[in-house]
């Protein structure tokens, strides 16, 4: 066991695949040499050499492809796309291609290969670095969108999408990279794809989060017990796509109410969906309207304002305050 | 067969897009039976490309008469199909287009999977094992990087694969074509780009999709070589591609095949090219014929002769009659199968909603009744 | 007055529009001497010049970057997309650039152009040719998203459009592009781009469409209001991002139930933005959960199940039933 | 000034990435003062890149006592800068990136400006009236198609106008990069396609984006000429820059530049090149520094002392010392201002998150005080 930031955690990941299959390739810019702008990889190259820890050319939808096509042929990529934002170019080749071999296929080229993308805002980085853009994934069938919400996870989850024979966008929360440590043991194990942990047990409120705002949250979640007396149930949904719709829906059935906190903006980001999918199914529980806690319907803006776009604390006490006192 | 290739030069394409010179083209190129072919081989350049004709026509005939949907016509590049599926190697991987039904049933595909899958059928989509093609990309150019990604496993694997990946002359204007052919040159990977340059992109000539003479020469961007060939001409076609193939084979990476050809037909079913072309220059192309022009050959040769072509072309309808027959006789599709296939495992909100279609179309049959 | 179907009301309207404004010019693959694909822009380029109406390269990305220039140096570029499903290989010109350009330079460089594509499914086509994958772009910040369901609308919105001074993506729903004729003014005039228009006034139950589906519902809610004598509301969206809220939540509450019916997948289609907005506002009017009728979450089949895929009258039926016995 | 250029001629990068061959650098180009130049636009060059370095350090500077963000250097590059902004004439557009601060500058973006922008504000976006700049893009290669309808929205309304868009070697990798010059090529558009080789891409060195020798030769796949340039000396590249511009300008289409050039420090602030580059390497750049070697030419002309470098510095001081106050002095930014431009008018939706956003910005000041 050793105390690992969620970078680290990422990198031993990675390092534990590497070892285990030698079908494993990592590409993607700057992943080599430089072992990623975030030092995800690093050290890698030099362990595995530059076969199996690839720089590539600035091309996204050059390395998505590619991926693809080693997928099919016997390889297992692990692409990284430097920034979320930086999909985009390669967009096509995820939802045309990626998501749909096995299916085109009927069976025969399946793709087992997880798209690595830091993603989320309020690192102060410059535009296009802050992308939560999650939607456009978990929009389109046959992806599977996992995302971490702290080191002990990353290293679980990223090991069960590289083992996983279906394409994996994986996205790593790039403001907790360092924020914090957990203990994270040395060898390699997997925690379930498609599953929500129940971060916090709560018998009035269902509070559903994902990646950076989980730890965000429960701070929030703790204050508000103490204040309020409140008792907060707090999920964290881990895969966004397929989501653990009932984990989800039997926590609401008992609460009777239902918070969702992302960073994505309103308007059909993840919250939309888990909204519907309440609401068709436990409306007669409902004490009050489920509750959406998010950015606003704007682009992430210059760093300075980043801030009021994502959900403050403050934002996320007043949702949870909105559904306790409907 | 041998690994020659004739090297034709790097000619211009006309500014109406009508294609290469006419000077471009070899007469009367070898008057006598070239060495490097054994008999049965030459007969089954000629025999194929008999074969893909007659799918195609049929297919035409089955789309008109509204028993399959929407297809995409090869007739007149028939050379190309053949002259590149029969060049490539057991194992070698074929990553094909739309317009590559040819090549695929050549690589291994059941003449029924394809017409299945032009009748809108899952079934359409299935791959023997064994046979190493990739599903047809509709998106134009979207494959090349999947063929890169072909090409860079069996180099990782030392597997003695090559990859040969087909698209129209239209994909060389799409990102995904320069990316490929980037990574391809970079990391001189074992592939070969096969451009079918039919001179129109749907009614867009190859004058406006490029300010240059040639699509070969775009292979100078990438650090490797272009080359352009009569695709009329099956043998200059498999030469070629033989070629590439060895070349990739050694290690010594990647080349860019053009290969001047003609649809004589639409671009699929719905189009009309009366549009955008003349009956003038579809005329010149026919005179240049790929099944004509070496069926000559072949009757020069003395090698081929009227019972032989009786023969075959008996044996075709029969093949043909057969696929239809089979794709016609299959049980009706299963609306249910709309789900499989998309996840190893197919997940619960996935599952409910298949139930809830089978109960959809209970209510439906039930109804209907 | 003429009857028109809607393609021909499109071709229509970008006739008035080449006529009206010089600044205007349609870029794309086959709109020119070919007319387009489905003939939207046959006869513009003979009319016009081959200066306006211009066939480019297979080239989405650089059809989509270059109108964002043009837009920006005082032209009104209006391009096509043969198909909705061709737009993924320039996603990113769309939601990094199209999207963000007035934002980016705080309104000096504002993108008057019109993205048009045919969408949705149910035409026979081959793969990739039936996508009704507009949560893309609804979800994007700084688009605007229209659908007209009939000619009439048809040519009055694509004038809205063109005269939007912000980029519009304009989906053209393929499957009625020539399925029915209504009549269509030969002058010049625009319909409000943000605002729905209510189809059929009712009181029992609101249904939601647009689109292709608008006039099926139709046919469907007729048949419900002879049989079961109930009264039903549709609203025709028209405007999917940002959408007439106001018209929806109203209608809602004054008939407490509500359908939304879409062909695009469930997960994140636009239907479930609705329904967490509607349970937002509107829990405590709410009859029965908001029911969504729309796609499976797979992708669309070859053509011989796709009426299965998207949703049938049967489903739509089914749907509004359920809303009005629960 | 005239159109002569100086052209040099195509040579390799080595495999290492560290630039071109030796002798490419001119040792002592011009041992004269160059009759195509006045004393007052020589000093300008000068002038301009002492003012750009001293800019660039400036904001190193104040991004380590974090007083502004995230920053993009340009020190080695200052002639690229330099050259190709004078060289564009009256109401040419500029499409920049990143790493182009110094031209944006120089084409009237105010300095206070860029620092708002580093600094993290909206109002660092904003663009005077008049200036013929694109807001620098961050999404690598996706700013040249929008040269490219920038240059063709000039053609199609007959505006004597070229575009200059500048773009890395990175950025040849991208689709992007083959979509745009296509288009430039195929329309002849009044474009010029300004590649900084500044060796790496982050840390891939430019031997591993291309199996080219050069990216200037990619040029020939687009129809059209590629020229290479010793980005260290601000004479050649502005030769290039304006010989390509009135060849533009005279509708004979675009041009290719590839300068070859180096930037001293990281990629950008959270960058360390250490890991990926060799002292030795930075070195040798250094020894050609486009502004110390410049200064010595001005010297040798008798066109430069140390009177004039003492005051142009202390007039650089001045300018920078108030940019930084001005920067620093402005009111604080306003959360509201999130939902400002987006689109014309506000629509309804985003007016009420606006207002709940000043509830939440009054709730907050309100707990604060
Ligand atoms: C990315 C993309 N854009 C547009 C289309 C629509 N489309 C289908 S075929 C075609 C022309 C292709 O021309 P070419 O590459 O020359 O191949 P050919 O059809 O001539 O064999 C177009 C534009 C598509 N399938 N994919
Ligand atoms: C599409 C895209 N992919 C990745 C990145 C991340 N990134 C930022 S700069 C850079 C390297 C760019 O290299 P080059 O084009 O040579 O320009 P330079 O930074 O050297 O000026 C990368 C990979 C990006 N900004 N955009
Ligand atoms: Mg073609
Ligand atoms: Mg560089």
């Amino acid at each position: 066991m050793s105390q690992l930031t969620l970078v680290q955690a990422v990198q031993d990941a990675l390092r534990c695949a590497l070892a285990a299959d030698e079908h494993i390739v990592l590409l993607g810019e700057d992943v080599g040499r430089n072992g990623g702008v975030f030092r995800a990889t690093e050290g890698l190259q030099e362990q595995f050499g530059a076969e199996r820890v690839v720089d590539t050319p600035l091309s996204e939808s050059g390395i998505l492809g590619a991926s693809v096509g080693l997928a099919a042929n016997g390889m297992r990529p692990v692409p990284e796309i430097q920034f979320l934002g930086f999909i985009y170019p390669g967009f096509q080749q995820v939802v045309a291609h990626i998501a749909r071999m096995r299916w085109r296929s009927q069976g025969r080229y399946s793709l087992p290969l997880v798209v690595r993308a830091p993603f989320g805002g309020r690192i102060r980085a410059p535009e296009m670095h802050s992308e939560s853009t999650e939607t456009y994934f978990i929009h389109t069938p046959g992806l599977t969108v996992v995302v971490p919400s702290n080191p002990y996870d990353a290293k679980g989850l990223l090991l069960a999408s590289i083992e996983s024979p279906d394409p994996v966008i994986f996205l790593e929360p790039m403001r907790i990279y360092r924020a914090f440590r957990t203990e994270v043991p040395e060898e390699y194990y997997t925690l379930p794809l498609g599953k929500a942990a129940v971060v916090k047990e709560g018998k009035d409120v269902t509070v559903v989060a994902w990646g950076t705002l989980v730890r965000e949250t429960l701070e929030v979640i703790r204050q508000l017990e103490r204040e309020q007396g409140w008792s907060i149930e707090l999920l964290d949904l881990r895969t966004l796509s397929p989501w653990d719709e009932e984990a989800v829906l039997n926590s609401v059935r008992k609460t009777g109410r239902a918070v969702v906190v992302q960073e994505s903006v309103l308007q059909l980001g993840l919250a939309a969906e888990i909204a519907a999918r309440v609401g068709e199914e436990c409306l007669l529980d409902l004490e009050a309207p489920v509750v959406r806690v998010s950015s606003w319907d704007v682009p992430p803006p210059l760093f300075q304002l980043e801030d009021w776009h994502a959900p403050t604390a403050q934002r996320i006490e007043n949702g949870i305050g909105r559904v306790m006192t409907f | 067969m041998s690994n020659r290739v004739e090297e034709v030069p790097v000619t211009g394409h006309n500014s109406d897009g009508s294609g290469g010179k006419d000077d471009f083209f070899p007469t009367n190129p070898e008057p006598s039976v070239p060495k490097d072919f054994s008999a049965e081989e030459l007969w089954s350049f000629y025999e194929q490309m008999v074969f893909i004709r007659e799918f195609d026509r049929r297919l035409l005939r089955l789309q008109r008469a509204g028993r399959i949907g929407t297809y995409a016509p090869v007739e007149g590049q028939e050379a190309c199909q053949v002259g590149s599926a029969l060049a490539m190697r057991q194992g070698d991987f074929l990553v094909p287009t739309y317009r590559d039904s040819g090549t695929m049933m050549l690589r291994g595909i059941p003449i029924t999977t394809v017409l299945m899958y032009w009748n809108g059928r899952l079934e359409g989509l299935q791959i023997p094992a064994g046979v190493w093609v990739f599903p047809l990309t509709i998106s134009i150019a979207s494959q090349l990087p999947h063929a890169v990604g072909i090409a860079w496993a069996a180099k990782l694997q030392h597997k003695d694969q090559v990859t040969l990946v087909m698209f129209g002359d239209g994909a060389t204007s799409e990102g995904d074509f320069h990316e490929a052919l980037n990574f391809a040159g970079l990391f001189q990977l074992p592939v070969v780009f096969f451009c079918q340059n039919n001179q129109y992109a749907i009614s867009v000539p190859a004058s406006r999709q490029t300010a240059t003479e040639t699509f070969a020469e775009k292979a100078v961007a990438y650090g490797f070589a272009g080359k352009r060939v009569d695709g009329s001409d099956v043998l200059a076609v498999y030469r070629a591609v033989d070629d590439a193939i060895a070349k990739a084979a050694r290690g010594e990476g990647p080349t860019l095949i053009e290969a001047l050809t003609y649809r004589y037909g639409a671009h699929t079913t719905s189009d009309d090219p009366t549009k955008y072309r003349t009956e003038g220059e579809l005329e010149t192309w026919r005179q240049r014929d790929p099944i004509d022009s070496f069926a000559k050959r072949l009757r020069q040769w003395g090698l081929w002769d009227d019972a032989r072509e009786h023969r075959w072309r008996v044996q075709v309808e029969e093949k043909l009659i057969q696929a239809v027959a089979s794709m016609e006789g299959a049980p009706p599709a299963r609306p249910a199968d709309l789900f499989e296939h998309l996840y190893a495992q197919i997940p619960p909100r996935l599952l409910a909603q298949q139930a809830a279609l089978e109960k959809e179309v209970a209510q439906a049959r039930g109804v209907a009744e």
